[in-house]
């Protein structure tokens, strides 16, 4: 049971303590319960600062290991094995710092069965924990798998009137990814006589320059493993089911989804199918380079078409996740290291955005762009987060999204493995469609004559509680943009390893 | 590397305090904005605004004391990943202290105005509560440009520059519920999106240059940069070429040059203040100190020199076109702006890169001037108007009319919107608006370039490079200015003399001391900014100053055939327009005198050449059209709909409800089984009948079953 | 001396018949009857396989026929069970007719 | 030929436990009056406990008895604690579902009892007539179940599963036949020693082939399925629940003995049979499961789909390098199964109501929001059927899809896979009732059904983090 003092064991599993407590509480005990779960989350916050302060960022090695072994039967070599490095950290953190956020807006955003809502909430992060933090796949695919239970119900339970059309859609679609990933995993887990991913590691050369596993299987084993990866990102053209979880699902489910669930997807390239199939890596990286490209500008174009602002973000989202794939099959340190600082960024960003217009939406229960208008007038408070949470989804210099974006476009511009500068040349328009769509919201529901909804509602500005959920979120969308040194310097050192093993 | 960073005298450390200053000024009125007086905000904006200036000077002394050597100040990293290494660190050197100091300075000008003209401004439009907000963008605007000037990296230049699109955009929209005549409206939100999202299409070619730069030349400092650059010009010039050309479109969207101008004239919908500071004196001239800035690259590369010389001569005369055709006094301005700026453009691609600069400086003095003067004339026309209109209502009252007595219905109640900007509603204000005249007046003759004012000597500086090198460049530039005298006097007399062609003219009210002094301090730089570059041995102060910076290069003597030819010019201008529009001042209603003997053409200037209306058919509508059907039909009904929907979940459904379920489950075997039943009559008799009998057939489906295995084995 | 194939032959047509019948008859009761058809058949084929196994191992070998005993008490107890669903079907419907039997289906 | 010996008991001592106990209690019976017959069950399921404390007992011990005619191995013993383990359920949910339907009467106890001697018995069956025998021994009793009701539905589903039952036995009695006459035995080791000579190819072939259409009837293989759904639906919930446990281990357990120590030899064959059989089932299965709005039907057909599950672990029978591992795979999935399957039929008997009302999909709207562990439980039952952590049955197909990858079967696997995802389809609409539609359902509560609902909702989680010991278990209980 030593196990279950470990770091990261703790950091991952003390929600669930949570959960417990919650289990045994009385449904109506709501205002108790939404206590129980947010300083639960608030504890599993500061359990990843404890885990951050024991980080050394300079080592580019898995840190942290909480191994043991557990199921051993001939073959299977499967492990309970935790560990963190500087690919996944930032995730981390991220993940343990959008849950309490997300509890919090939903204080008076969920009144019914808030008892379920909580429990489902804090399983959800430890799913997101633990796909964040297993380092042996079978440990993973399950981690991998469970989020979707969560997110399903939270998505159909507390979700708009399509909900549950968007929740089965949502499972489905996730779900018919990791199919082929188990398969994939299930092969190496043959070929290599192990589950746990260091160990592969140190087998899967071997293996690929005997020929033991042709370059044909690995391009396979890739492909399987991207396409559990690409529905989740979504790329392009796997994201139709993105814009109905993300309309459909609450604020604090959306949140979470763009935050933190996407990101899963993206963490996935990094961690498995760059890391495991290396030479299958380069020959794909110009195609992913050109499905993220086309996901950029389609993304960017469709949501400048969208009515309801949640849909807007939802397949802005599109457009940002496209970034990220560009950033790391650019497979330079730049794109690399800007996409994961990137994935944070469109955590944020994308989660205020999604929180304000959470926050609006309590109010007026309408998300139509056009029946808004002139809404700064009424509520500057609102108006000026909005502003500039909307400018760092656009990349604006000096907050968090142009630091990404940038170091993205640059390296995917001088990228060796995509071979051309093009790919970067055109997802750099993207950058211009973003002002478009972004300024486009701004404009039409911020600035202009008074719509009908802000003619006619008694609009309240952000109360206090609403202030201290978004302010967080400001704070790091400034540091990251001005100061993003910190974060390069824990993402660099894993970044440079998980280069070097690349045949480029 | 960082040798220079170590600063062993000056006041070089003070070098933060440019951005911090402005920041301290906007943080101080956001938080305490709400309890301040309006003097008081105005007060603190102008003083962090003041106190960046007061740091420029030092830095600038500090330059002059360090021998014109340029020093770095390293505050804190920024971004460093692989051969990637971006510092905040700024760069005060010639060059960039000179930016600052007109930045600085004229913006410190520009806010004690600001204080008067928006303690107006927002009574009119009944908004006392924005008067904060307009002077916490004005200091984020002084901060963005700051870092603008005196960043040491192309890609911390970047910050800026993205910065003060970002400020436009605010001020623009400031007015965001409304348009230019306060009426509801989506107008000035348009305006000032429509501003960002160019300056957007700029800065993909500012960025795609600075990848370029990045991985051909290997960093984005100035110096490293400047250093690769030859080196790479001899083995692969293209990438030189290609570098500057992307950097032009970001100059081009910036410094509103053809084809990204389009957003220019509609920034005149923020309040005048910002179009003086912004879009005239400061942010817009960005594009000209970027390339000045770039001045080694360039150089390395003559091909797209000539190309920057030529958008920037073309745009020059172009934009003085449609000046000649405009009706509001600061869309005459704007295009005259547009065109002002193509004449640095012009220079600093011709490889004058002082010229250029001095052009920038002393185009910021008196277009400033102009602006704000104009803007005094707005804001005294909408004095008289309402003194007027206050009157009429009260009469109406008088007479027992229900109607209300309130500002801001007055206009409704007139029916037609008045118009304080057009200059048909002018006429005769210089003798009630007497000092807004004669600073117009200074502000016009330099402008137009006549001796001894500071336009004059800037403006013939670069028409002398030109007459030099570039006999095209030249005269696009000399008919330019000959338009610039042209429409400048158009509008001194439309505006001033002749008769009072509405009654908020007639009651026009002279604006207060907190706006007409900085306009005087102003207009003293105008008449003697063309001392800071005269073009006499023993002078070319600004020369010196900057070739400490952009290396040495000879100033030129005054040639006296370029300056006639440009005097002459101007003065024909002049007189012609008091031809056409002095001596027979417009009267109310008139069409303008041009209209009939140009016709066409001046339709055509009126209506911008209809440039905007050729980028709405061929790049906005297509692209909403584009991103509608995206949308709609391949996005919804094709992916989502379609492609889910029918096919995924429709096979899911066919499969299971119909092929197997029905169909192969119930009939098919059967129908198998009656295909087997046609083998023989009497088999086929008897199967039909087995449609009816479901035990029989399930039995059925086991023999099926064990057919089927036999015959694999048998068969196989 | 009769070759046991053409036992075995004789037994496969048998079994086919019973088959068949299972497939084309209504009545449960004749269906009962082709499947005890079907059962004899495979006895019919046992003790056939079981005699040619004698001859030639020169020893007595029961193994086939015991099975046949097996195969036909089995059978016994298997049509007491079945008959006595019938008569349970006939008290509630009156009819035995396997085609009406058709309430479950989907 | 020996006389029966103290060891020959020996290795049936589980089997003959509950056959004597079954006799007995059919006598005592008699002596129970009519409204205690929870007497009966109670001592039905004493018998059954008592037998399952021998047999775990019995774990790791091996020996063969009537001169080869029954063995008892890891296999059987495997096998045997999963059908008692099914008999205690079964009867754990017969003891309340009996009583409200008006059907308690003491055979049903007894023939359950009756049915799991004969599950057994195939187990443990070492000659084709042991197999013969062990079959009918496990079928009529069901026959019976099925009609238990003496209600039309009850009736026809009993007849069907009769007659199409005896049918599909006429092929296994005469596949014996065939196969005694192409090797002249019927024991089970010397029939591989004859084949392995190469005697009569075809004949053994035919036999053989003859001999998986039996088995595929019970364990529902499509084409030998259709009889599953009728028969489940009219059935009672409680024999259903039962049946579709119970036989299909037995089906499997059989079918496993049988090819894997008779027909080595003939894999070659076999694997193309058995390849197309898994892939049919696991297709037709979960589609036509998607259209279903019985929830008895639905089940069945995820039960048909759930054979084409295990039928994967067989395909490689032949193959020694991964026999092991994928029998190994197919009893652990079978145990998943029956936990799962249980749990699953539990919460169906609980929503059942007298009039037989309550069976409908759309009866589960609400059920959350009224009884949130019982759907609590139902979804950990359908995230098992789909094969989604955390449960059992994620950790079953895990082991499962990479024993046939393992095999060499990376086309099934993906089958199997893609078929999970359809299935997810019809699973998850179970959930969305209970969850996301308003309804106001009526929940029989038993404390024997809630028992059985807790024990195997824990289990199929519980069990799902420490497989290590069932892996074991599962994998030591190989075949010789």
């Amino acid at each position: 049971m030593e196990f279950l003092l470990q770091p990261l064991t703790l950091l991952t599993f003390f929600p669930l303590l949570g959960v417990l407590v919650i289990l045994f509480m009385k449904s109506e005990m709501k205002t108790a319960i939404r206590w129980v779960a947010l300083v639960t989350s608030l504890i599993t916050l500061g359990l990843s600062l404890w885990v951050l302060s024991m980080f050394t960022a300079s080592n580019p090695d898995l840190q942290l290991e909480a191994k043991y072994s557990w199921i051993q039967v001939a073959g299977w070599n499967i492990y309970y094995y935790l560990a963190v490095d500087g690919l996944s950290i930032l995730l981390v953190l991220l993940t343990a710092f959008l849950t309490p956020i997300s509890l919090l807006s939903t204080w008076t955003a969920v009144e019914d069965r808030v008892k379920d809502f909580m429990i489902f909430f804090l399983l959800l992060e430890v799913g997101m924990m633990g796909v964040f933090l297993a380092q042996d796949l079978f440990m993973f695919y399950i981690f991998w798998e469970f989020t979707l239970v969560p997110m399903y119900f939270l998505i159909g339970l507390w979700g708009g009137p399509r909900r549950v059309y968007a929740a089965v859609k949502f499972f489905l679609y996730t779900m018919a990814g990791s199919i082929l990933m188990l398969i994939a995993i299930l092969f190496l887990g043959i070929q290599t006589n192990t589950f746990n991913i260091p160990d592969m590691l140190k087998v899967l050369p071997e293996l690929y320059s005997s020929g033991a596993i042709a370059s044909g299987t690995q391009m396979l084993l890739f492909v399987a493993f991207a396409a559990a990866f690409a529905i989740k990102v979504p790329m392009w053209p796997l994201h139709s089911w993105l814009p109905d979880a993300h309309v459909e699902a609450p604020t604090a489910g959306s949140v979470i989804l763009a935050g933190v669930l996407l990101k899963m997807g993206t963490y996935g390239f990094l961690r498995f199918n760059i890391a495991l199939f290396p030479d299958a890596t380069v020959t794909a990286a110009p195609w992913i380079a050109l499905l993220a490209t086309i996901g950029i500008i389609y993304g960017a174009a469709v949501s400048y078409a969208q009515a309801d602002m949640k849909k807007l973000v939802a397949y802005s989202s599109v457009s940002h996740l496209g970034f990220v794939m560009l950033g790391l099959f650019a497979l330079n340190p730049q794109g690399v290291a800007g996409a994961i600082l990137q994935m944070i960024n469109h955590g944020l960003s994308t989660g205020a955005l999604f929180l304000l217009i959470g926050m609006i939406y309590e109010q007026t229960h309408t998300r139509e762009i056009k029946v808004y208008g002139g809404l700064w007038k009424v509520t500057p408070v609102f108006g000026t987060i909005m502003l500039i949470a909307s400018l760092s989804s656009m990349g604006l210099p000096g907050l968090n999204g142009f630091v990404g974006e940038f170091t993205i476009l640059l390296g995917a511009f001088g990228s060796k493995a995509i071979g051309n500068p093009w790919y970067a040349g055109i997802s750099a328009i993207g950058v211009i469609m973003a002002a478009v769509y972004i300024l486009y919201m701004f404009q039409k529901v911020f600035l202009g004559p008074a719509g009908e909804i802000t003619h006619h509602h008694e609009l309240k500005d952000l109360n206090v509680r609403e202030l201290i959920i978004i302010v967080p979120l400001l704070v790091f969308i400034f540091w990251i943009g001005l100061y993003p040194a910190p974060f390069f310097n824990l993402i660099a050192p894993a970044v440079e390893k998980l280069l070097s093993a690349l045949p480029l | 590397m960082h040798l220079s960073e170590t600063v062993s005298s000056g006041f070089f450390f003070l070098a933060p305090w440019l951005v911090f200053a402005p920041l301290t000024g906007l943080l101080i009125n956001a938080i305490f904005g709400k309890r301040f007086s309006e003097r008081t905000i105005g007060t603190v904006a102008s003083l962090a605004s003041g106190a960046a200036f007061v740091v420029s000077v030092l830095l600038a002394y500090s330059v002059s004391l360090n021998h014109g050597e340029m020093v770095r100040w390293r505050l804190a990293e920024w971004i460093h990943i692989g051969s990637l290494s971006l510092d905040w660190t700024f760069r005060i050197d010639s060059l960039s202290a000179t930016m600052m100091l007109v930045v600085s300075g004229v913006g410190t000008l520009i806010h004690i105005y600001a204080i008067g003209y928006m303690h107006e401004d927002v009574r009119f439009k009944h908004e006392e509560g924005r008067f904060a907000r307009f002077f916490m963008f004005l200091n984020l605007f002084i901060a963005a440009m700051m870092i603008l000037v005196s960043g040491d990296s192309y890609m911390m230049l970047f910050v800026g520059w993205e910065g003060v699109g970002l400020c436009s955009f605010l001020l623009i929209g400031f007015w965001y519920e409304m348009d230019t005549l306060a009426r509801p409206s989506w107008a000035n939100s348009n305006a000032a999106k429509k501003a960002f999202i160019t300056n957007r299409v700029g800065d993909f070619g500012f960025l795609i240059a600075g990848f370029l730069m990045f991985w051909y030349l290997g960093s984005f400092q100035f110096d490293e940069v400047f250093k690769a650059a030859p080196a790479v010009a001899e083995s692969a010039p293209w990438v030189i070429v290609a570098i500057t050309l992307f950097m032009l479109i970001g100059v081009a969207g910036k410094s509103a040059q053809i084809p990204l101008y389009i957003w220019l004239p509609d920034a005149m919908a923020g309040p005048t203040p910002v179009s003086a500071l912004i879009h005239a004196a400061t942010m817009v001239t960005a594009g000209v100190y970027l390339v000045t800035r770039s001045a080694s690259i360039y150089t390395l590369v003559p091909q797209a020199q000539y190309i920057v010389a030529m958008v920037g001569a073309g745009t020059a005369l172009f934009a003085a076109t449609i000046a000649v055709g405009q009706y509001d006094i600061k869309k005459v301005l704007a295009y005259s702006t547009i065109s002002q700026l193509g004449f640095m453009v012009a220079a600093v691609g011709m490889g004058a890169y002082v010229a250029g600069m001095f052009h920038l400086i002393t185009h910021a003095f008196f277009k400033a001037l102009l602006f704000l003067s104009a803007g005094s004339v707005i804001l005294g026309l909408e004095r008289g108007h309402h003194a007027h209109a206050h009157h009429a209502a009260h009469d109406d009252h008088g007479k027992g009319k229900k109607k209300k007595d309130d500002h801001g219905h007055a206009e409704e109640e007139h029916g037609e919107v008045f118009d304080p900007g057009d200059m048909r509603n002018m006429g005769g204000l210089r003798k009630t608006m007497p000092v807004t005249f004669w600073l117009y007046i200074i502000g016009t003759l330099a402008l137009a370039g006549i001796f001894p004012f500071a336009g004059f000597w800037s403006k013939d500086e670069i028409l002398l490079d030109a007459s030099l090198h570039f006999t095209s460049i030249y005269w696009q530039l000399a008919i330019a200015a000959f338009f610039t005298a042209f429409y400048m006097g158009r509008q001194i007399w439309m505006v001033f003399f002749g008769e009072a062609r509405s009654d908020a003219a007639k009651h026009a009210q002279e604006s207060p001391k907190v706006m007409t002094v900085p306009l005087m301090v102003l207009a003293a730089l105008s008449v003697l900014g063309g001392a800071l570059n005269l073009p006499f041995e023993g002078f070319h102060n600004l020369g010196h100053w900057l070739g400490h910076t952009l290396g040495e290069v000879e100033g030129l003597p005054l040639d006296l055939k370029v300056a006639g030819i440009s005097t002459a010019l101007a003065l024909l201008a002049i007189v012609i327009s008091w031809f056409l529009y002095g001596r027979n001042p417009l009267k109310t209603g008139q069409i303008d005198p041009l209209k009939k003997p140009l016709g066409f053409v001046f339709t055509g200037m009126e209506n911008k050449w209809f440039v905007d209306e050729g980028y709405f058919a061929l790049i906005i509508n297509p692209f909403k059209k584009a991103s509608a059907f995206l949308a709609d039909v391949i996005d919804w009904r094709f992916w989502h709909d379609f492609v889910h929907d029918t096919v995924i979940l429709g096979t899911y459904n066919w499969l299971s409800e119909i092929a197997l379920n029905k169909y192969a489950d119930q009939k098919g075997i059967d129908a198998f089984a009656n295909w087997l039943g046609t083998a023989t009559q009497w088999i086929s008799e008897n199967m039909r009948k087995i449609q009816n009998g479901f035990v029989r057939s399930y039995a059925l489906s086991v023999m099926l079953g064990v057919v089927l295995i036999l015959g694999y084995l048998i068969f196989k | 001396m009769v070759p046991v194939n053409y036992y075995v032959a004789l037994s496969a047509v048998l079994f086919s018949i019973g088959a068949l019948g299972v497939l084309i008859r209504r009545n449960p009761l004749i269906i009962f009857m082709s499947i005890e058809l079907m059962l004899n058949a495979a006895n019919l084929a046992f003790v056939a396989f079981g005699r040619s196994f004698e001859l030639q191992g020169g020893q007595p070998f029961f193994g086939g026929q015991i099975f046949v005993f097996f195969v036909i008490a089995v059978a016994a107890a298997e049509v007491a069970v079945g008959l006595a669903l019938l008569v349970e079907i006939f008290k509630t419907k009156k009819n035995i007719n396997i085609d009406e039997l058709n309430s479950l289906k989907g | 030929m020996t006389q029966p010996q103290f060891t020959d008991f020996y290795t049936l001592l589980p089997f003959t436990i509950l056959v004597v106990w079954a006799c007995v209690l059919l006598l005592v019976d008699l002596f129970i009056p009519k409204n205690r017959k929870s007497i009966t069950a109670a001592l039905a399921a004493f018998g059954l406990a008592v037998t399952l404390g021998y047999t775990i007992s019995q774990i790791g011990v091996s020996s063969i008895g009537f001169n080869g005619m029954a063995v008892l191995d890891g296999f059987s013993t495997f096998a045997n604690v999963l059908l008692l383990i099914s008999g205690l359920f079964g009867i754990a949910l017969a003891h309340g579902y009996t009583k409200r339907m008006g059907i308690q009467r003491g055979e049903y106890f007894t023939l359950i009892l009756f049915s799991v001697t004969g599950m057994m018995l195939m187990a443990q069956a070492a000659d084709l007539i042991i197999v013969f025998l062990a079959l009918e021994l496990l079928s009529i009793p069901l026959y019976v179940l099925a009609a238990f009701t003496r209600k039309v539905e009850s009736e026809e589903s009993g007849v069907k599963y009769f007659l199409l039952g005896a049918f599909a036995t006429g092929f296994v009695v005469y596949g014996t036949a065939l196969i005694f006459g192409s090797t002249g035995t019927t024991s089970l080791t010397e029939i591989a020693a004859a084949a392995s000579n190469g005697s009569s190819g075809l004949l053994l072939s035919i036999g053989a082939a003859l001999l998986l259409v039996g088995f595929g009837f019970k364990v529902a293989a499509v084409p030998f399925h259709m009889w599953t759904p009728d028969v489940y639906q009219g059935a009672p919930t409680s024999v259903t629940a039962f049946m579709s446990s119970g036989a299909k281990i037995a089906g499997f357990v059989a079918l496993l003995r049988v090819f894997a120590t008779a027909f080595p030899s003939l894999s070659s064959d076999m694997t193309g049979i058995l390849w197309v059989m898994s892939a049919l089932t696991m297709i037709l299965g979960n589609l036509v499961a998607i259209s279903q709005t019985n929830i008895k039907r639905m089940l069945a057909y995820s039960s048909i789909a759930h054979a084409g599950y295990i039928l994967m672990a067989f395909v490689p029978y032949g193959n020694k390098d991964v026999v092991s591992t994928s029998i190994a795979a197919g009893l652990f999935y079978l145990l998943t199964y029956v936990l799962t399957n249980f749990g699953a039929w539990a919460v169906v008997i609980s929503l059942e109501k007298a009039e037989g009302k309550g069976l409908e999909i759309s009866d589960y709207a609400g059920l959350a929001k009224k009884y949130p562990a019982l759907a609590a439980a139902m979804v950990v039952f359908m995230l098992s059927f789909i094969g989604f952590p955390p449960t059992l049955g994620m950790v079953g197909k895990f082991y499962l899809f990479r024993a046939a990858l393992a095999g060499g079967f990376t086309g099934l696997a993906i089958l199997g896979v893609v078929t999970s995802l359809v299935s997810a389809y019809y699973y998850l609409r179970i959930v969305v009732n209970m969850y996301m539609r308003e309804g106001d359902p009526v929940v029989e509560s038993e404390p024997w059904l809630t028992f059985t609902i807790v024990v195997t909702a824990v289990a199929t989680v519980v069990l799902s983090f420490v497989p290590q010991f069932l892996f074991l278990l599962a994998s030591t209980a190989l075949l010789k």
